[in-house]
């Protein structure tokens, strides 16, 4: 049974039926609940997240088991780290992904590494839910994608949703699986609705999917850039082009083989990532296929990414930032050495 | 509320009026782009500070554009107090290239650097270190300088105040750290995310003076200040100054505020008005005659409108603005 | 050094005769670490807790294996206190498959989360929020452990003292933060680069209790932990205790140690020895006999060699180890 | 005139001359000068730095332009952000790169934001010198090569030295940039003697260096395993296989053409990069070229990195850890299919 929520519901409802489940689980980061200790606020009146998306929660589990915390990204999530390793299951939000610049020695020292520095005699089942991405006029310290530094460091899992389904599924995996896991959410897909089954389901981690089959060329999309793609793709079918999009769903693992089964079909590969280019997911993607992939190419790879610099505020030039369908359509064009496909 | 009995010292005739000025400005700046936030023309995430002016304005009637202030999310009223033009600022706001960074900063990052104002800032705690910088410039190439940091009471929890107050405490740098205690972060009341009372209580933590101040009172905010300052020039270190404050609009445009009470809002925004109450001062002591305020208030109300005109009819940045000023040369 | 007068309160002579033993392993190892380092047969880097032993032993006197401690890049009287292995600790400083680690930690990686000694940690003030961690797990899961943070006088300046505490602090967990204070970071003096006198002073700065202790009476450390655990095992929060110390040997081995005077060495390493201390102590107050002590002594000699041999003779880890253990299930 | 000095002594002389030549640069950090405060520490038995690397500078320049700091480095990195934007040129020593985790907000959403975000009115002239690299011994926590991390972000200079020559003319050029520019030294490197020239030079940042001629393939190799690669081209040029070495010194900015001209001329690319595979600084290079070189590639394009795993502090484990001549033959051998010129 499925019904149509929106990606930010599906990540409610994930963290709901974790939380039935397992009494290990808990919630925790600044306004999670919201307005702690305030005598006469109506649970129901707590923010729930600065964008609601833990709206509810504090309703059903209390405010033992979601735990607003001080401005201290250092401290709590530091904390997470280590009552992971001693018995919680603990689901800490780092609100923006932008905001890991306060404490990335607890994600990248400790938590990535507590388990192999012990020698395999310890585990830290945490997930990290952070907000990313461009779109939303927040500017340069608000907008950032930064999945790429976390996918550089082993003993992290890297987590991307792009549709409720997947959301729901992926979190659920994500907060059952004993590595840390880094969740991250783009803000300006909240709104999206989407079919969702009903109950509690996981999707694997380190599974891509096939988004969309076809056969000309291979779209590999990051997040909601696989609408992007999505788009693009409608858009050249209609030219008579069929684009295959993949969806790898998590960066770190990588699902390589249906990566490259999918160029060995169709001998081309675009990579979609709206992140920075250098030292990317991008041209992390690109590696893989010019390595392991390189005899079925009959294309060089091209990559479609924001530009190497910070995001803009002004909407106009942020606008400009960020990959479109059109963009994708002028890379294709290109590839195949067909201008008219990009007159749509 | 916590109050310090203000003594008055130095407040001439020119500065209260430059005061009031301000604050007026900063009020209205703040209910006017309150106003046309909700019509839903400006973009990205916007942190009012009307309520607060007392702290801003209080602070920076002692500096001038040698010193540097840093700044936080709720920066308009810092902007304004540090002499920033109203026109760029709020076509800064509405993403305009005739905006102070032309239009790539938005509300979280206004910034003048020539006018010493180092930048609002879009990460809680970020001020610390960055005042200590400017200070360590100030005190290496003795220009005399001061640097202030505006934070607020979540700010007051994150590492970066340790840190940056004992590197300015034991290398004893001219900084002042100026807390705005409005009771909350975003939702969270200050009494749940930090473990004392009050934030002076934590300069003893540093061997440094720590002192309360009522932040509706621009007059002791001013006292407070100069205090501070003093110390700072002389070579004498940091001082940490928590003003009681409180905002009068939500965290951000949206915040329904379900967390406050009809009856501190009811106090805080009626009858503790700092604009008010430093209204009634002047009067009181003969400063400025009720004339000469009803024609900073219709100046104000004038500038503010003009800002407005100006962003609209600004343009916005061009294409090729997006890729200039990553680097000093964009390679 | 400011001492607090110890009074005796709990003091078994079972309890004595671990203490005394644990205090002596401490400095065995450590003595046998040193003199094996000067050879070159150790990989990297080495930092020796050889001086500082009453603080660990004093401390985790009163722990058992459900409790947590978070340790430093000095972790090893931290492990031999909480109980870890001493021929898997030595072991693992030798890199070899039988270590506590299986060689993959070294020495500022020793571990034994089963012990609940959650790490040395190469960071330097890493172990703040891991011991709030651990004691969030406490009151949640309401097994009555408390969690203890051991941290250098150089760690107190960094944003995650701040941070640590204060969440502790608001959250009332049962932590206590046990600073040990043996004067230097590197070669940096604490009264350079802190700000504040003792340690002990920012204890208000969160509302909790600050107590300074003299770190090189075991007595009066094992006193002060029995105080800070009461209240931590009540639910009343967290304590900071101060624990005025000094480490023996340099801040890694290889360190010339120029920036100490004579004198102080003298008197520290001499003059103030802790166990010598202790020694004397436990016979005057006939908690234990002249041949108990020697008794221990001997064992204790017998134990660390002993270490030695079983690191020497274990073997190296196997290629295929190198990418085990990254992941619960490697991928 | 040259003369053989190591490459720590070059990085010393390079921060002489620069202090020298411009009073407003400083260099803060903890123990750089070593031993604040104490009365009877004579200055030539001041640690100069952990590694001895800023030995001497305190009697040159005195304790207000070489500073000792707190272990803050949130703080006193943040401080030297700000103080390069009002005037000073800070040399600010992040002691091993692992503790960027510390004070990543303090890079990467101020030093390397602030220019963009205040629309070009401001300038960030701060050189971050911090050490990095395996084979040490210093196990996970201090033996990272984060340089990666830096190169994806916008706004940050990255550069990267593989001999004293380089390393001074580079850190002298990183000095007097007007950008934040992060520099990176192993520690393993230390000690290696190399001819360097007297006296004030710069080696422009930005421009790679080949470090040996070859027409059969091109190795690019970053930091210390330029001396991997000119070993293995050794080895091989026994075979009778000449492989150009490219150093490419800067990997942001990143000297793209030198790298697709000598890929043009041989067809052939191996990467040698010592961090984590994942979004690496390996997987850009691989990327621009099998976007900017595809047409030239002979064969895939091959990368020789660290495996996906923390550093491992066991001396037998870490060996096999880092990239090797060995381990280069191996991948030649595959890439022209000549298993001969492995048995050296
Ligand atoms: C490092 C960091 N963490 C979290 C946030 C999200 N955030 C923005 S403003 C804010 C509350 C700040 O409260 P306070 O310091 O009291 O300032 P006020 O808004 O009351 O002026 C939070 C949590 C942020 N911007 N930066
Ligand atoms: C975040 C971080 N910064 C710097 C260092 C380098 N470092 C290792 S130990 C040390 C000094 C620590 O001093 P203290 O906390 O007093 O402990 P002690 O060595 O005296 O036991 C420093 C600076 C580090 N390991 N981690
Ligand atoms: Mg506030
Ligand atoms: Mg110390």
């Amino acid at each position: 049974m499925t019904r149509k929520i929106s990606f930010s519901e599906a990540i409610n409802e994930a963290m709901k039926l974790a939380m039935r489940k397992d009494e290990n689980v808990i919630l925790l980061g600044e306004d999670v609940a919201g307005g702690a200790a305030v005598d006469h606020l109506q649970d129901d009146e707590a923010w729930g997240g600065v964008m609601g998306v833990t709206k509810g929660l504090v309703q059903e589990f209390g405010r033992d088991r979601v735990l607003d915390t001080p401005i201290a990204e250092a401290g709590y999530i530091g904390a997470s780290v280590t009552a992971a390793a001693t018995g919680l299951r603990p689901i800490a939000e780092l609100m923006f992904n932008d905001f890991i610049g306060s404490c990335l020695d607890e994600v990248m020292n400790q938590a990535a590494k507590l388990r192999y520095m012990f020698g395999g005699k310890a585990k830290v089942p945490l997930t990290i839910r952070t907000m990313h991405g461009a779109g939303f006029r927040a500017a340069a310290q608000h907008s950032q994608s930064l999945y790429a530094l976390f996918t550089h460091i082993p003993g992290l899992k890297v987590v991307i949703p792009s549709t409720p389904q997947d959301a729901k599924g992926l979190l659920l995996s994500s907060i059952f699986d004993d590595d840390p896991v880094i969740f991250f959410e783009d803000k300006t897909l909240y709104n999206m609705k989407g079919e969702v089954e009903e109950g509690f389901y996981t999707i694997p981690i380190g599974k891509a999917d096939i988004k969309r089959e076809g056969s000309d060329l291979t779209i590999v999309a990051i997040g909601k850039q696989v609408h992007t793609a999505l788009k693009a793709a409608n858009m050249l079918a209609d030219k008579g082009i069929e684009a295959e999009v993949v969806d790898p769903r998590s960066l770190s693992p990588l699902d390589e083989e249906t990566i490259l089964s999918s160029v060995a079909k169709t001998g081309r590969l675009i990579v979609i990532d709206e992140a920075n280019p250098r030292c990317s997911a991008a041209t992390d993607i690109s590696a893989l296929v010019a390595d392991k992939g390189f005899d079925y190419l009959d294309a060089p790879i091209k990559m479609i990414t924001a530009p190497h610099s910070p995001v803009p505020f002004s909407p106009v030039l942020e606008d400009l930032y960020l990959p479109t369908p059109e963009k994708v359509l002028k890379v294709v064009a290109e590839m195949i050495g067909d201008e008219t496909i990009v007159t749509v | 509320m916590t109050v310090m009995k203000p003594e008055m010292k130095s407040l001439t005739r020119e500065k209260a009026k430059w005061m009031y000025e301000k604050m007026c400005e900063i009020r209205q700046f703040e209910d006017k782009v309150h106003e046309i936030f909700s019509k839903g023309v400006l973009p990205g995430f916007v942190h009012l500070y009307a309520g607060e002016e007392a702290v801003a304005v209080g602070v920076c009637a002692h500096l001038d554009e040698k010193d540097s202030i840093t700044s936080t999310h709720r920066g308009h009223g810092h902007c304004i107090a540090k002499g920033c033009d109203l026109n760029g600022m709020m076509a800064e706001i509405y993403g305009k290239a005739t905006g102070l960074c032309k239009g790539k900063g938005g509300s979280m990052h206004i910034a003048d650097v020539e006018k010493g104002m180092l930048g609002a800032n879009g990460i809680v705690g970020g001020g610390f270190p960055l005042a200590v910088g400017a200070a360590l410039t100030a005190k290496l190439k003795k220009t005399g300088a001061v640097a202030v940091c505006f934070f607020g009471d979540g700010a007051n929890n994150h590492g970066t105040f340790h840190e940056g107050i004992n590197l300015a405490a034991i290398w004893k740098l001219p900084v002042i750290f100026v807390a705005e205690n409005n009771g909350y972060a975003e939702a969270t009341p200050f009494a749940y995310a930090s473990s004392c009372k009050n934030i002076a209580d934590r300069a003893i933590a540093y061997n440094i003076p720590g002192e309360i101040v009522d932040g509706k009172d621009v007059v002791a905010v001013y006292e407070a200040a100069e205090r501070a300052i003093l110390r700072a020039r002389n070579g004498e270190g940091p001082t940490l100054i928590e003003c009681k404050t409180y905002r009068n609009y939500g965290h951000f445009e949206g915040d329904a505020q379900k967390y406050k009470t009809a009856e501190e809002k009811e106090k805080h925004i009626k009858e503790w008005d700092a604009i008010a109450k430093f209204r009634r001062y002047v009067l009181s002591q003969q400063l400025l005659t009720e004339q000469e305020l009803h024609e900073i208030e219709r100046k104000v109300i004038e500038t503010v409108k003009n800002a407005v005109e100006f962003a609209e009819q600004s343009p916005f940045p061009q294409a090729e603005d997006l890729l200039k000023d990553v680097y000093v040369s964009y390679q």
